[in-house]
């Protein structure tokens, strides 16, 4: 196992009032992210524990991008990882950040 | 021991217990007076539809006729029986009904003890001896819930790796040492003095309390975490409204 | 003075031969291993069909295990290198020489063979390419062929997959070659006549029907998020604007993606009627929901597929059918349609490089090339237009005198930027140049050339490579959709800018799709239970594709 | 926390339980969408990090809730415990963490003396690399579970999940007082592949998918008695179901017991002979027995509810 850590500013604070959603299991080629607002609105910080050890670049590249796209600012977002594709692990970012967006109930 | 040998320690006052094909049906004179059912499984035989089901019966007549005695469940069992009939007829109803017979036996006053003297696996384990208030077992033991080719063939590793591994944490390697400081194994007796007596000596101290098994897992360093959850979702769900 | 009709009496003679084991024509299956000592001689060329799906299995067995010292050297053309026989010939030293198209399951075991030497390879050949050969210069001395039923005459019922088996008897029997086939049963009277009995020689009854694949089914159950996300691009970026109503479909999951997407997400669209109408493509169960839905109007198949027969019995609107009912495939038929008739062919691969060319061989793999290649490139031969066909050349050559300018055909290769087990579709440097450099050979087996490929789609985006000037801008563009691979991440960021704002690459946001709505709900059939619901019971898929 | 109703499905309008398939959705999805919206609370959810402590000795990636997600919340505005396994993760199998959350719930339901449980299996048995500490998870389960019985409390069981309800996870669900099973659920104790590899595939051909469905699948398992209640593939169906068992499924005790050796021994004297379902639900009186396994539920459930199996009062 392989863990990472990245913490980014971010341009603005993730909309929405929610203070924590989950997406997505840890399977071969999968991966759950937890996000949680526990931040400042202008820091963001994606911890990883990863089943694929050696891809710090693709990881680094893939949460750069997602931080630029989708300006998570205030949240924390922590992955457990089976050894995602980097394709599937921006989709589950960029989901969990649609799921904490969402209004609260 | 043999089972002969441990029937004729266990009971020096006499019993009728039968060896049928590997299932163990009878009742025994306890040497403090009264008398104990036994069942079980005997030679390392599978346990199937056909085996589980008579085990229930004689579970079911002891409760129906009354009494206080104890119920004795002794184990040297192969796992359940793998094959197409046993999961077609629905093996998984008739093991969870032996484990059932056996739990509720117990709670109707009729202390359950499992003696394991040999091996026994998977469901076979959990339907016999696993369903039983207290288990102790004899220094022959060789319980596995898995073994560790089959564990080899699925993680990858090697045996050699597997059993490098094991030395460090109980909590997946075969073997009773492994499986009882988990705390599956409340205690294992000494063959060199009689049985009877230890039995004598277990029935005595069995008390009301509820599953301790969790605890003593902890207490013994096999399972860190169980007891704490098991108690922390307890404690929450009580005050959830 | 030449000695003339020397094949002719060749011919006879092998027959006379062959007939000392048959009643008439029939031959029992026993029998079959003496009869192919009889009838093949050393050197000969031999047809095994050997196809894509259907493998005439008694025979492979029948020839593998004759006598090698009888039977050797046989030169071995075939379409298909599919079962373990086909390769234990050369093993035992009855077969030297090899030319064929595709080996799937055998792809390994022919990778081992050709490094060790055992095998003395002709040409990886395309099937259009290996069928025209057969009339020039590899026409088979024998061809063990595979039917469904044969009555007494020899006339021959293929069922719905008749495949390659009229090609190589037209090869074979018209050059006075000899014809053998292995049949199910043996009837009064055929249901149909696909082969006429004055073209087969020898009937063999098989104890047990012949070997079929079902390689043409894919569990929706199995389609990801990603190769969704990389149809509904597909659908919106290329099949919409181009107008796509005649194509040819790979046999990817991301292919079954979009037939599984059209009355769904490609109904939202408004392309109903617009696209996707008629296909060169085999009855693929994950068109059932499509073909229901009203969205096609043809298909012509190349083979059947397992577990469709009522289907396409019940659907012979759509379908080829015979008067008995069942399909009527043809392999080289359908390979032209789709080469001169499509106006797309759409696909997936294993590797592409910076040009895009793209092959499915890796160093331990030789899957040969099946139909791709005649699909996936542009037919030099066309003359009739369409307007995806105009459309395209006009982005391929804008300045160009409209009359005097070729169309072209779209060939699209679409997958996701890292495959299973996170091997990415992109590299520097395809294994087949490995290959061919360890193997010696004259041309590296590659699937489809560069210059044919006109799209590339990934979840990244679509790169139009019509519209690249030169080579840079087409690397970029390449590198451009190659997402988090090392081609992707070495991309030039400014120039795959430029190139996005020329719409050379078009992202997910500039089709207006949310990466995000590509989920499973948007799929017409979620299980292989969903497309025999869809299907009205009709669809019977085989046991290992059902959980019910 | 109200965790679990955050994991909706990406397209919402979608989301909803009339059309999203149980065997499809995640564990979160099913429990949200089973219970009354917004309903659910979580118990030690994912934020609090309750992982194996045992996974990285083999190298191995933790799920922040173990794979089971437990908690409390209403069905038609009744109170209800819920446990539910991701069958994605680790096969759904029992850890030692994701054993004790669930006997930790059925020790509270026992002691309520009456809110009703719902299990989601999905599961194939015992988790390989905590064997040990899975293995008595499963009896102190099965332990925690009868004395909730026993104190008045029912517990019924729903499968229909990708892995199924395999191993000990087989012999928990024989325990609860009814179950709902799907046509994809499949419930037994040695799964298909252990039987081939352990037999032979003369035995039993784990690939022949259509065997392995008509000896362990839900139809089967409904016509033999082996389930209660044969549901279509919907959440909502799940649902429904549920609250009917709650209601009527029987009180635990010796009555029950007696009853169901009754009935298995009856079963053995029936079908032991039997070699295959199709001669079993012959034996049952199915005029079409060919065809059970490409009927449509309701059909189906015509069909079982007219065949002896089961009786209710006998779990």
């Amino acid at each position: 196992m392989e863990t990472l850590s990245y913490r980014h500013k971010a341009q603005e604070r993730a909309a929405g009032s929610k203070s924590l959603a989950i997406i997505g299991v840890v399977a071969s080629g999968n991966l759950e992210v937890l996000v949680e607002r526990l931040l400042p609105d202008t820091e963001c910080q994606v911890d990883i524990n990863t089943a694929a050890e050696g891809f710090g670049a693709v990881w680094e590249a893939v949460v750069a991008d997602f931080v630029e796209r989708r300006s998570p600012g205030g949240l924390k977002l922590s992955i457990n990882d089976g050894g995602a594709r980097p394709d599937t692990v921006a989709l589950r970012l960029a989901q969990a950040v649609r799921l904490i967006e969402e209004d609260d109930q | 021991m043999t089972l002969d040998d441990i029937l004729t320690s266990l009971f020096p006052k006499g019993h009728d217990v039968a060896n049928d094909k590997g299932v163990l049906l009878g009742s025994a004179l306890l040497q403090s007076g009264g008398s104990a059912v036994v069942i079980g499984v005997a030679g390392r035989s599978p346990l199937g539809v056909d085996e589980a089901i008579r085990l229930s019966r004689h579970v079911l007549d002891a409760v129906e006729q009354g009494g206080e005695g104890p119920i004795l469940v002794l184990v040297d069992s192969d796992s359940q029986r793998m094959s197409k009939r046993d999961e077609l007829l629905g093996l998984n109803e008739y093991l969870a009904h032996l484990a059932k017979c056996l739990i509720y036996a117990d709670m109707q006053g009729r202390p359950t003890v499992g003696l394991l003297y040999g091996h026994s696996a998977a469901g076979a384990f959990l339907a016999t001896a696993l369903a039983t208030r207290v288990l102790v077992a004899l220094p022959g033991a060789d319980p596995a819930v898995m073994d560790l080719p089959s564990m080899s063939r699925v993680t990858k590793l090697s045996i050699d790796m597997l059993k490098e591994k094991a030395k460090s944490t109980p909590v997946f390697a075969p073997g009773l040492n492994n499986l009882a400081q988990t705390g599956a194994v409340f205690t294992i007796w000494d063959e060199k003095t009689s049985l009877a007596e230890q039995l004598q000596t277990l029935l005595g101290s069995i008390q009301g309390a509820g599953d301790q098994r969790d605890r003593l897992g902890k207490h013994r360093n096999g399972r860190p975490k169980a007891a704490d959850i098991a108690e922390r979702v307890h404690d929450l769900a009580l005050q959830s409204k | 003075m030449t000695a003339w009709r020397k094949a002719q009496n060749s011919r006879d003679a092998r027959i006379a031969a062959g007939s000392k084991l048959a009643q008439g024509k029939v031959v029992n299956a026993r029998d079959a291993t003496a009869l192919l000592e009889a009838v093949i001689r050393p050197g000969d060329r031999v047809c095994l069909e050997g196809d894509n799906q259907k493998q005439a299995d008694l025979l492979a067995g029948a020839l593998a295990t004759v006598d090698a010292h009888h039977v050797h050297d046989l030169h071995m053309v075939q379409s298909g290198v599919v079962l373990p026989e086909h390769l234990d010939v050369f093993e035992r030293g009855i077969a030297k020489r090899l030319d064929y198209s595709y080996s799937g399951p055998q792809s390994a075991r022919i990778a081992k063979m050709l490094f060790g030497g055992k095998i003395e390879l002709g040409a990886v050949h395309t099937y259009l390419e290996l069928f025209a050969r057969y009339f020039i210069d590899l026409t088979p001395h024998v061809a063990l062929i595979a039917a469904v039923s044969a009555d007494r005459e020899g006339n021959l019922y293929t069922g719905p997959n008749t495949e390659d088996t009229p090609t190589v008897v037209e090869a074979t029997a018209f050059k006075d070659g000899v014809v053998i086939a292995q049949v199910n049963e043996i009837v009064d009277k055929v249901p149909r006549v696909d082969i006429p009995g004055d073209r087969v020689h020898f009937v063999v009854r098989a104890d047990k029907p012949f070997f079929v694949e079902p390689l043409f089914t894919r569990d929706p159950a199995a389609i990801t998020e990603g190769q969704i996300l990389t149809a509904m691009l597909a659908l919106k970026g290329i099949y919409g604007p181009y107008g796509i109503k005649r194509l040819n479909h790979g046999i990817g999951f991301n292919t079954a993606a979009i037939e599984l997407l059209l009355p769904t997400y490609g109904e939202r669209l408004g392309l109903k009627g617009k696209i996707a109408s008629r296909f060169a493509l085999n009855p693929h169960p994950a068109l059932i929901p499509a073909i229901e839905a009203g969205w096609v109007e043809q298909i012509h198949s190349f083979g059947s597929e397992v577990g469709m027969d009522d289907y396409i019995r019940a659907r012979s609107d759509v379908f080829f059918t015979g008067d008995d009912g069942s399909l009527r495939s043809n392999r080289a038929f359908c390979q032209v349609a789709g080469l001169y008739a499509c106006d797309m062919f759409i696909g997936s691969t294993l590797q592409i490089d910076l040009q895009g060319n793209s092959s499915t061989i890796t160093t331990a793999r030789i899957a040969g090339f099946g139909g791709a290649p005649n699909m996936g490139s542009d037919a030099r031969g066309r003359r009739h237009p369409t307007e995806p066909w105009l459309r395209a050349g006009q982005e391929a050559d804008p300045d160009g005198p409209a009359t005097l300018r070729r169309g072209r055909k779209l060939v699209v290769q679409i997958g996701e930027t890292f495959g299973d087990k996170n091997i990415p579709l992109f590299v520097e440097k395809l294994d087949a140049l490995i290959l061919a450099e360890k193997l010696k050979l004259e041309l590296a087996p590659l699937m489809i050339y560069a210059d044919d490929v006109t799209h590339i789609v990934t979840e990244e985006g679509i790169a139009n490579l019509l519209l690249c000037r030169d080579k840079d801008e087409r690397e970029q563009a390449i590198r451009g959709v190659a997402g988090y691979t090392d081609v992707g991440r070495a991309r030039n960021k400014k120039m795959v800018q430029r190139l996005r704002e020329r719409g050379v690459i078009r992202r997910p946001e500039d089709l207006d799709i949310d990466p995000l709505d590509a989920d499973r709900s948007l799929l017409a059939a979620r299980s292989i239970k969903d497309l025999v619901r869809w299907s009205g019971g009709l669809y019977a898929p085989p046991s290992q594709f059902r959980n019910w | 926390m109200n965790i679990s109703d955050r994991e909706t499905a990406t397209v919402p309008h979608l989301a909803n339980s009339k059309t999203v398939s149980w065997y499809e959705a995640s564990a979160r999805q099913r429990v949200q969408l089973l219970l009354d919206a917004g309903s659910f609370h979580e118990f030690i959810g994912p934020e609090q990090r309750e992982e194996s402590p045992h996974l990285q000795v083999f190298d191995l990636p933790t799920q922040f809730d173990d794979g089971i997600i437990i908690g409390r919340g209403r069905i038609a505005g009744a109170p209800v415990f819920v446990a539910a396994q991701e069958g994605r993760f680790m096969g759904g199998a029992f850890g030692e963490v994701h054993g004790a959350k669930l006997t930790g719930l059925l020790r509270a339901a026992r002691d309520t003396k009456s809110v009703p449980v719902l299990i989601l299996f999905d599961t194939g048995g015992v988790r390989l690399q905590e064997a040990n500490a899975g293995e008595l998870a499963i009896a102190e389960i099965m332990r925690a579970l009868i004395e909730a019985r026993m104190a008045g409390v029912k517990i019924v069981g729903l499968i229909g999940g990708r892995a199924g309800c395999y191993g000990g996870g087989g012999l928990i669900a024989g325990c609860c007082s009814a179950l709902a099973v799907s046509e994809q659920g499949r419930i037994g104790v040695s799964g298909p592949e252990v039987i081939e590899t352990n037999r032979g595939v003369e035995e039993f051909n784990s690939r022949d998918r259509a065997l392995v469905w008509r000896t362990m699948g839900g139809k089967h398992r409904r016509l033999l008695g082996g389930a209660e209640a044969f549901v279509d593939e919907t959440i909502q169906s799940f649902r429904s179901f549920a609250l009917h068992l709650i209601g009527s499924a029987p009180v635990f005790g010796a009555e029950v017991l007696k009853a169901e050796q009754t009935r298995l021994e009856q079963r053995l004297q029936r079908f032991g002979l039997c070699a295959d379902a199709v001669d079993i639900w012959k034996a049952e009186g199915v005029a079409d027995a060919e065809a059970v396994p490409v009927m449509a539920a309701a059909d189906f459930n015509d069909l079982a509810n007219k065949a002896r199996e089961p009786r209710y009062d006998a779990r």
